[in-house]
């Protein structure tokens, strides 16, 4: 467990989740792609902050603040998703073509 | 080393999971046979007696499971139990694991049980059992909430995360009387979370037997003992947080814990024997207006508590 | 990046074998047939991650990674149930859009921030051993950076607010839909999913999508 | 510890209730044993192979007072109600040491329709969600929502005739959301049930009022016995039980009464909802209509009630809730008036004119109400619907009374079961 390996780790987790949020069709499975990436950004953060950065407090903070802004993806995610679709009963990218209804 | 640090606690888990759980089906036995159920043979034989015949029994299966997770899931309860128990201190050194955030970890048990629950419901692919996954998840977020507070607000006096730390922290006063809301707050997020009794909307009646519904044999005995297993884990939680743990006069304190989270489970199945059922969406309601307020409250007073 | 943190032989094993977990689960996320096992596979890759925080000594985190990754992988089982029609995955589905172009994505940043990792040189300032990482967190939280922290809460409460709002059946002047037609998948055609008009035993009176 | 999976007259159920030996449960799957009691018409053939199907190996049935089939082999069929406990926990035994066979499955083990891999991605059917998965709909059911506005989720099922919580026999298509019943259908009347036969001599001559008394409140005792099951206060279900058993003039229902109230039956139960109107409470009659505040009692008539001091008692709401504190008065009423009956030597002074407990017997026998639950069960959550329907006394009256001795006509009823696929 060195800081290259995890660095590889975390590349390998954004990579999978980069290649979900652009191919995925589905609301839902797009916003797991974004937290895939996200996930490999938090475990990034962290090995930095255990290796490189002598234990700086702000880089657990910077941690907590990812895991604040997936929690806020997700659920104005989720709200638009449930807007969207009490709008036109559509739950996929392909239905929604322009920005009103 | 790899003896004292791995294989003492897993050694330590193993048997409060077995004993646990027997002491609560003998316990609850008691408990139905008191309050009029009608029973033969011996209350110690009994339980033993019902699990052989799960053994024998076979495993069935319904259409198209989803055969993974539903084998899974009563054994990843079992799992979520074991590490609720291996949190418990016994007594100042004498603890599964002494992690520093325990009170967190804690915490997550309870969040990865709403996965459990609901994936062994949705996993049968039947009908009951895929309700009693849906309700779960309804009531587990408010029982997570309630729990959270109330932990946190036994975290301030202790300054830690840590379970040794906060039954430390209650050597002059236990923390039952210092915040008179948190203990019986978390009892019922405890009769929740394992859904017992009254709160036994997950596995209830009136879906037949919830999200156990279609299970029978050795997934249906895992899956019982983990539940009581989880009633021990959590009350052994509620002594850490709430009785002042190993603390008391003139016993060794590993039998002190063991005298209060008798005392809490004995309350707990009490209560389970002698409510009815709540309505779901009244338990909600309880939860998020009356319930989740109060643990406000109660962290409130707390914090006040911790500044004077 | 030279070992300095005094860890044995079972740590690089239980990294290894948490790491192939992480990126095997990861990878099934997407190509599952259920949905429902889709968000299960994210939050084990989750889990999997915050085990390896664990052993970084990020104690604080990695256990926050499990209670606050259980929750949004519940939430997001339970909308993959209400919202696709496929949630069990009884049925094979292939529901993916510039699938070549995607990959491409992936594998090029993959690469790019493994070539990153394999070439850039790290100082090497790893955590001290006196060092208590939980309340460090906390004093960092709540004192240098305590801004930066409550305004996280903040933004966190504006969701909410907002997410009710977009959320909410009922707007200010009535029913969130009421009078709007929304439009088909293909112009002028039904929107996704619904029923046949022809379907008399539905019970009716409702559609007010429709008229 | 025996789990036993009846299919039986209510009488046999609430007999195995009782003993200790024996364990009901509410799901086949939890089962050892299947007992099937009574009758079971033919139509009810198929449901009964299906929950045949559902018990785990190794399993073995029972038929009571019921010819088994022919193709089952090895399968006792017992008569006496006396001998039956004996005879499950001999039957359990004797499968548990490997001295009985397992019951074979009867069902072919296939999915109802095979699914096939059509369509581009093998989907099963045209476009993205084309496909039918083992002969069901896809969770894609969009009809308008009753509650939220998102409809989404509906889930259409058959339950029953097996159903534990359902009366006896009766069988229903529901659609829930989550846990709202959003349409309910009933697709088969329950069987009717048979009353005390000092209700049918009632008819013949005058009878004992005491007597007649003793019985409503034994059948209302029944009932009760059957909600507080599902309502999980399993002390309460058997107290009431007990006192139904021994009911006499000496009879209280104070302690029960106290033990519901403190509980918290009246509060915290699922017994929310369920009111009915006044032309629906009509139609039901007896106590779900006085529960209703019709003041409708065929006893005001009656000379020798109107000597004991007769006049009905009603509830004004109508719901769940009221018809069981109807209840519990009805039977406070029928034992005060048990008592006082049998004091005075009072006769009931009409003969066709009887108020059941099942409602008013003018020319024709109370007639079957399932068809209410229809119209009543939609926008109820699951639990209060299952509660209303156990408040609910909708049972045809059969017209033979409950037989004490022969195998006729006997009560036929069940325990248990949802309809899963085949296992």
């Amino acid at each position: 467990m060195t800081l290259t390996t995890l660095l590889l780790l975390a590349a390998a987790l954004i990579g999978i989740g980069i290649y979900g949020a652009l191919s995925q069709q589905s609301f839902v499975m797009l916003m797991m792609g974004l937290e895939l990436i996200l996930n490999g950004v938090m475990l990034a953060a962290v090995a930095f902050w255990a290796f490189s950065g002598a234990g700086a407090p702000e880089g657990q903070l910077l941690t907590i603040i990812v895991m604040a802004v997936m929690a806020i993806e997700m659920t104005m995610g989720f709200a638009l998703v449930v807007a969207v679709f009490r709008g036109k009963q559509a739950d996929t990218t392909e239905s929604l073509t322009e920005l009103k209804h | 080393m790899i003896v004292e640090e791995l294989v003492l606690p897993v050694l330590m888990v193993f048997f409060m999971l077995a004993a646990g759980a027997y002491t609560v089906a003998v316990l609850d036995r008691v408990i139905a046979g008191a309050l009029g159920t009608p029973q033969t043979g011996s209350v110690w034989i009994a339980p033993l007696a019902r699990g052989a015949w799960l053994m024998t029994q076979h495993a069935n299966a319904t259409e198209a499971p989803d055969w993974r997770a539903w084998r899974l899931a009563p054994a990843l309860y079992l799992s979520l139990a074991a590490i609720g128990l291996a949190v418990v201190p016994w007594s100042g050194s004498l603890v599964a694991t002494d992690l520093v955030t325990s009170v967190v970890l804690w915490g997550s048990v309870e969040a990865l049980a709403t996965v459990v629950i609901f994936l062994h419901g949705w996993s049968a692919n039947a009908l009951f059992a895929l309700i009693g996954g849906y309700r779960y998840v309804a009531l587990g977020l408010s029982y997570i909430l309630i729990s959270m507070f109330v932990l946190i607000g036994v975290a301030l006096p202790a300054e830690s995360l840590q379970f040794t730390q906060v039954v430390a922290s209650q050597e002059e006063l236990w923390n039952v009387i210092r915040q008179p809301l948190g203990l019986p707050l978390f009892l019922i997020v405890g009769l929740g979370m394992t859904f017992w009794g009254p709160l036994n909307l997950a596995d209830s009646a009136d879906l037949a037997g919830g999200t156990a519904a279609e299970i029978s044999g050795p997934p249906r005995l895992v899956w019982d003992v983990a539940r009581a297993a989880m009633l021990v884990a959590f009350s052994g939680v509620a002594t850490s947080a709430f009785l002042g743990g190993w603390l008391g006069p003139w016993l060794p304190g590993p039998l002190w814990v063991a005298i209060k989270m008798l005392a809490v489970l004995l309350v707990l199945l009490l209560l389970g024997r002698l409510l009815p059922r709540l309505a779901p969406e009244r338990c909600v309601t309880l939860m998020w207006v009356i319930l989740l307020p109060l643990s406000f409250i109660d962290l409130v007073w707390a914090g006040v508590g911790a500044l004077l | 990046m030279i070992e300095s943190m005094s860890h044995g032989i079972g740590v690089d094993i239980a990294f290894l074998l948490l790491a192939t977990l992480a990126v095997v689960t990861a990878w099934r996320v997407f190509r599952t047939d259920s949905m429902v096992r889709a968000s299960f596979f994210l939050l084990v890759s989750f889990i999997a991650v915050g085990v390896i925080m664990i052993l970084l000594a990020a104690e604080y985190l990695g256990v926050a990674m499990f209670f606050m990754m259980a929750v949004e992988m519940t939430v997001m089982a339970l909308f993959m149930v209400m919202f696709m029609m496929n949630p069990a995955g009884l049925n094979p589905m292939n529901m993916v859009h510039q699938e070549r172009i995607s990959i491409g994505a992936g594998v090029v940043s993959f690469l790019v921030l493994s070539v990153m990792a394999l070439l850039a040189v790290f100082p090497d300032r790893p955590v001290s051993a006196g060092l208590d990482p939980v309340r460090s967190l906390g004093n960092e939280m709540l004192g240098d950076s305590m801004l930066i922290f409550e305004s996280a809460g903040l933004v966190l409460l504006t969701t909410m607010i907002g997410v009710v709002v977009l959320s909410s059946h009922r707007g200010r002047y009535g029913a969130a839909t009421e009078g709007s037609l929304p439009p088909g998948l293909e112009s002028g055609g039904d929107p996704a999913g619904k029923p046949e008009e022809d379907e008399d035993d539905e019970d009716g009176g409702h559609h007010h999508h429709h008229h | 510890m025996f789990p036993v999976l009846g299919v039986q007259g209510d009488k046999a159920l609430r007999h195995l209730t009782l003993s200790p030996d024996i364990e009901l449960v509410d799901s086949p799957r939890h089962a050892s044993v299947l007992l099937v009691a009574g009758e079971i018409p033919a139509d009810r053939f198929e449901p009964l192979r299906r929950v045949h199907d559902q018990l785990p190996y190794p399993f073995t049935t029972l038929w009571f007072r019921c010819e088994p089939w022919p193709h089952l082999e090895n399968v006792t069929r017992i008569d006496d109600l006396d001998v039956l406990p004996a005879a499950l926990v001999t039957a359990y035994h004797e499968l548990m040491e490997g001295r009985r066979e397992s019951s074979p499955r009867i069902l072919l083990d296939k999915p109802p329709n095979p699914w096939e891999g059509a369509g581009d991605f093998g989907q099963g059917g045209e476009g993205m969600m084309g496909g039918v998965p083992y002969g069901r709909p896809m969770a894609m059911n969009m009809e308008d929502d009753i509650r939220d506005g998102l409809t989404l989720d509906s889930l259409t099922f058959r339950l029953g005739p097996f159903f534990f919580a359902f009366p006896p026999g009766m069988a229903a298509e529901i659609t829930l959301q989550g846990d709202l019943v959003q349409t309910w259908k009933t697709q088969r009347a329950p069987y009717p049930q048979s009353l005390d036969p000092v209700f049918f001599a009632a008819r013949k001559r005058l009878v004992p009022i005491a007597a007649l008394e003793l019985a409503r409140a034994r059948h209302h005792l029944y009932r009760l016995f059957h909600a507080l099951h599902l309502a999980g206060l399993e002390s309460a279900s058997l107290s009431a039980l007990r006192l139904a058993n021994n009911l006499s003039t000496t009879s209280t229902l104070d302690g029960l009464r106290r033990y519901l109230s403190r509980s918290g039956f009246f509060r915290l139960a699922a017994i929310k909802g369920g009111e009915l109107g006044p032309e629906q409470a009509r139609r039901i009659g007896g106590p779900a209509a006085r529960a209703a505040g019709l003041d409708e009692d065929l006893r005001s008539d009656d000379a020798g009630y109107r000597r004991l001091g007769f006049s009905p008692v009603c509830q004004a709401s109508g719901d769940t809730r009221a018809r069981w504190r109807q209840v519990l008065a009805e039977i406070d009423q029928s034992l005060q008036l048990a008592r006082q009956a049998e004091r005075d030597d009072v006769s009931t002074s009409e003969v066709d004119r009887i108020e059941t407990p099942r409602g008013p017997w003018l020319e024709k026998r109370p007639e079957d109400a399932s068809a209410l639950l229809d119209e009543i069960l939609p926008g109820q959550e699951w639990g209060d619907a299952l509660a209303t329907i156990a408040s609910l006394d909708v049972a045809a009256v059969a017209e033979a009374p409950l037989d004490t001795q022969t195998t006729g006509e006997s009560p036929i009823t069940e325990l248990s079961d949802d309809e899963g696929g085949p296992a």
